[in-house]
């Protein structure tokens, strides 16, 4: 392992974790509004399977997609502005936290209903194919998803035209309040891809350097045109579903025993083992993080809102009750 | 233990009587008699059980009636509300939440092309007793994914019927009528209304399900709303009644049928009409209204009905942009008075 | 093996196979119009598998169902009169060839969209369930449906909720006009529950003892309480997938090859050789036949077309114009 | 081969001019020159490749640019019309055959909750160049779930276009346009229509995707249709003239939006309207026509304007039934006469 990617792994979490943070505080504050999904405890997957990808790749994420956002190189200035819905967000405002999307970064928007992710996905996916395209698509979903029919379907056509796309299930046991057992029959997400022969693995979520393999590993397989790949991180989310969750249907037990596992701990402590990271570097690293995020508040504290409400809805301002031409 | 025990313990609602619930205490307490009084009503969707609903809705439902009764889902829509419509044909009389009309749209096959033809096709050998509650509307900056309103899909079909209640008692009265109906039956609830608090007595005797009511008499202009666009109407109607203008306002209540009758009988006393609806404008449920009016009372109108309707805009998530999407009562009251013209003494 | 049972599978697919040819002939001269999907070919799977189920049991079908309706026991004038439009038809003459119901039969109907059957017969079965009812739910569809996302979503709450529900796959090979390997990428059917953990068996569906039997057995576990069962007859249509339709697409080879499959001519062959069955009788079964399908036409055409567009949308008339009450 | 290789083989369409056309083969030339004229153009559906398309609008395609350019689905219509959007998303110009409106249904949410919304949940970032057509409308005795229409369902959502050709010559501009079109569109297709002959001019030069046309001019009343029932407009306004009452037929073209201007410029002529339509009457495509007409000509008019609509139920299997279902001619004829009167000489 390079020192200078296991800092920067260790500095990508620990922007998103702080990130997240100020997200819930602005939100407390009345600044953030709408549904906000946070990402503290499941920083691994978004991390490492993201810093595995290439610059010319694609993705496509449910609402939950703040640290993949910054990951692939949206400013978090950029997506807290979004976050307070401001002309200079990512999304000009008119998205908020479930609707990121920059074209410069090939990040194709968070997506609020469970399992679109999947279609869109394959769709992208398509065209590279047909163009016979470098590069592939990396799809995000919650295991909840699983069981919307699309991806079922989705499946089905990535594997039947061996399309490049690489599902990524971010298995955080939960589907709001419904835990798996209780809504999947068969709880091993990463072998349901076996309906459409789609090969899986599965991989601790909580391991950065365990997801970055991995996500190396399939993007290998789906970049030599074998075909999607189905890889499942198994992790955890620290807080409730959304900010009006409070997570209550967990056990302190299970909470505890979880937050043991925090990715962030886990590599500071094998990092720091290793030798491979000082304390230092670390003091450095979490101002740094800090720094970042603070200045991304003020940003969008100091941006200004859209104004116009019948922007970009067609491609041409379009009359309803005209038309011609 | 049956899995279609009933429970013998006292209701989840509080036992003393109440006077004043929220929207969503009163769906509640309209489930929880329901499941009471009927083993073969059971509720089902995400997150109804363990949990106690999105909304709270179907809070403390699972502890007392068993899993067999409230049932979690998964995320499955179409298949769990084609599941109630398989239900409903042997006996079952299932409650399907959908937690909101933004995710209906992946079940309309199972309640447009199930749920409303299957008495029909089989020449009237099944029924169909489904109950499909959804939330709509918009809400606070959910953006334009999860601020839909589906007032107009399913009014244009055959078989179903439309309830949307405004306020707790409606609500309570609302859903229990459609629970014991024969028909599959839409409650559209509104996502903002659930923790409106209201007057309540649980002793009053329901009106007809499909009636509308007038919510405040007014001799100068109709206002037609339903949901939460009856508060907004109420509102405006307060401020032009400084103005001398008095508005006659009538909560709909029902979107399937319609009450033509009442709004014909109010027209007739103002000749005057505006339909207020959280919809987007073009071709959304008030359409029907305004054209169905038309037709019946054109020569009693002093001109045009009109329509304060949302913009023909997906919502966006900016919370001033999407406060200038949906009408308020300034825009009521505006547009009441450019009806109106200017009032003298 | 009993020879009255065998001489009964031996009558009802005769029967099947006239009842349809018979249809075929009455679509032509224009007494049936719409869409008309015919079962020859396929004749094991209905009778193979519903001459398995208790009188009690229910049945969901699609569109292709008229010996499905035959085989519980709705009568041939009722399911000829319905094709016909006829008010004495099993639907009254407002369902048609693809809507056929009885509720006196358990018999749930044939649905037109495909994908539809899943989740009815999931409803079916969790309320028999609830009850804790000895009956069963057979599912059936083709192997095209098995790519519409309900399939998936069923049969993981099916699972999940161990309902007995026996789902039965009429593989044909074609959805329409596009053959299994061009729009499954698993095109063992049977093994596409795995996703769901439902468990599954292969069966020759031109052997209509192996059907009855592979049913039979699959039943048992069905109404044992272990939940879900997917049994996939592999069979095939020797018309095309409907009156308007030529099944151009196949080649003349492989039509020969399956022709030469015929169930009927099969189980005629067996029960020959095994002296189960004579000529005569051959005989005698295939007059009674034709006989019967005969009068159910002459019936079918003498009887009353409905009169009432607005009869049973709603369970007492309602005008949507008038709301109260 | 690339696998988005043109095809230097002639169009399929037959090499010399022809005058005459049906609308399916309208339909497929327009496809094959939008094919040959741009890489990113393909073609996706269930049966559209090797079979050549449920409606032959697909026939020939598929030898012609290969699979991956014509592609044959599995039965997923939801997945594979969002696999569309996901291909407009990134330069491909995807038209996504979905066989007929009703198992549309299935395909809301791909269409609805993101076609329609990407562009502006993105601030403009992305467009969705996509083009799905489906055929809808009662045809011959298909009974309740294959008779659907959707126009109303899909003209209440903001982004979406649609247009509704009703002839050979209005398929092939109509169908060439949504192409090009840098949003999605939708082309409601009518399944009695494909085998419907029509003049055809492949030099003449299309009008606006949008505009709405007049078919036939006259003075006494106006008459508003689409798709087929522009044809029984016609054959109606054949049997008035007999009559000296003269009908002015507008076909409507386009649904989303609508070109009111044409509109009101006919009615400040005849001062009657009635819209005409398949759509079920409550709360189809026809409500919003009438509601934003007497919006704006209210005092144009003599009297209020009619729909004639098909009945409020699903459709019956039985053929005598069925055509009592949807309006024809002398329903309009019949209309027209209670709204104009008895005319003198
Ligand atoms: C189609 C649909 N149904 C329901 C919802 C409501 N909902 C939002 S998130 C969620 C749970 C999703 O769980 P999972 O896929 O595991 O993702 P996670 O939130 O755990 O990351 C649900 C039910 C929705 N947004 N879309
Ligand atoms: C949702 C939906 N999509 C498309 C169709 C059109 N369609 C009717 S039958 C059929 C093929 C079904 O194939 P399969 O499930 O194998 O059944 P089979 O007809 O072979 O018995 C198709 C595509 C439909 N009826 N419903
Ligand atoms: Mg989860
Ligand atoms: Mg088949």
């Amino acid at each position: 392992m390079q020192r200078d990617l296991i800092k920067q792994f260790f500095y990508d979490m620990l922007l998103a974790r702080r990130f997240e943070e100020a997200a819930a505080e602005q939100y407390t504050q009345g600044k953030i509004a709408g549904f906000l999904h946070l990402y503290p405890g499941e920083e691994a997957v978004a991390v490492g399977s993201l810093r595995a990808a290439e610059p010319g790749d694609y993705v496509v994420t449910p609402y939950r997609e703040h640290v993949h956002a910054l990951m692939r190189g949206i400013t978090p200035n950029a997506v807290m502005a979004e976050l307070f819905g401001r002309a200079t967000g990512c999304s000009g405002g008119y998205g908020g936290s479930m609707h990121l999307f920059s074209a410069e970064h090939r990040f194709l928007g968070g997506y609020a209903i469970v399992g679109e992710t999947f279609p869109l996905a394959i769709g992208v996916g398509y065209r590279l194919a047909m163009k016979q395209s470098p590069d592939v698509v990396l799809c995000f979903f919650g295991e909840g998803a699983v069981n919307q029919g699309t991806f079922h379907e989705s499946l089905n056509m990535a594997a039947l035209w061996k399309l490049p796309v690489l599902f990524i299930c971010e298995n955080n046991r939960y589907q709001i309040g419904t835990e798996i057992h209780r809504n999947s029959a068969v709880t091993e997400v990463y072998k349901r891809g076996c309906a459409s022969g789609v090969p899986g693995k599965h991989v601790d979520g909580m391991d950065v350097l365990a997801v970055h393999q991995a996500t190396q590993d399939a993007l290998q397989h789906v970049r030599s045109g074998s075909g999607p790949f189905l890889l499942e991180c198994e992790t955890y989310r620290f807080r409730g579903h959304s900010m009006a969750d409070s997570g209550a249907y967990r056990s302190a037990l299970e909470m505890a025993e979880l937050k043991a596992r925090d990715p962030l701990l886990n590599l500071r402590n094998r990092a720091l083992q290793e030798d491979w990271i000082s304390e230092d570097d670390i003091e450095a690293l979490f101002k740094k993080a800090h720094a970042v995020v603070d200045e991304a508040v003020r940003f969008a504290e100091q941006s200004p809102p859209p104004t116009d409400l019948y922007k970009d809805i067609y491609a041409q301002p379009l009359d309803v009750y005209r038309g011609a031409p | 233990m049956t899995r279609t025990r009933n429970a013998d313990a006292e209701m989840i609602a509080p036992a003393r009587p109440r006077h004043e619930l929220m929207v969503w205490e009163a769906l509640n307490l309209a489930l929880d008699h329901a499941l009471a009084a009927d083993d073969a009503v059971f509720v089902l969707g995400e997150d109804v059980g363990l949990y106690g609903g999105s909304y709270r809705v179907t809070q403390g439902l699972y502890a007392k009636y068993g899993e067999w009764r409230v049932r979690d889902t998964p995320i499955s829509e179409n298949s769990f509300t084609g599941l109630g419509v398989g239900a409903a044909m042997v006996g079952g009389r299932p409650v399907v939440e959908i937690t909101t009309v933004n995710f209906a749209l992946l079940a309309l096959d199972a309640i447009i092309n199930l749920a409303a033809k299957i008495r029909y096709m089989s020449g009237g050998q099944f029924h169909v007793p489904l109950v499909v509650r959804m939330a709509g509307g918009v809400a606070k900056q959910l953006a334009a994914q999860h601020s839909q309103r589906l007032e107009h899909t399913v009014m244009n079909v055959p078989g179903l019927r439309i309830v949307a209640p405004a306020t707790p008692q409606d609500a309570y009265w609302q859903l229990t009528q459609a629970v014991r109906e024969d028909d599959p039956v839409i409650v559209l609830e509104h996502e903002l209304l659930y923790f409106k608090k209201g007057p309540f007595d649980i002793h009053a005797s329901a009106p007809p399900m499909h009636s509308a009511a007038v919510r405040r008499p007014g001799a100068h202009v109709t206002l037609i709303a339903w949901q939460r666009m009856v508060d907004v109407c109420l509102q405006a109607a307060d401020e032009l009644a400084t103005d001398d203008i008095h508005a006659e306002v009538i909560d709909l209540r029902s979107l399937r049928p319609i009450d033509l009758p009442l709004l014909v009988a109010s027209i007739k006393k103002t000749h005057r009409a505006i339909v207020v609806e959280e919809d987007c404008k073009f071709a959304g449920a008030g359409a029907e209204i305004v054209a169905a009016l038309q037709e019946t009372v054109f020569f009693e109108l002093d001109g045009p009905i009109l329509r304060v309707a949302a913009a023909d805009t997906p919502t966006p998530y900016n919370g001033a942009l999407e406060a200038t999407s949906i009408p308020d009562a300034a825009a009521v009251v505006h547009a009441v008075r450019r009806m109106v013209g200017p009032r003298e003494e």
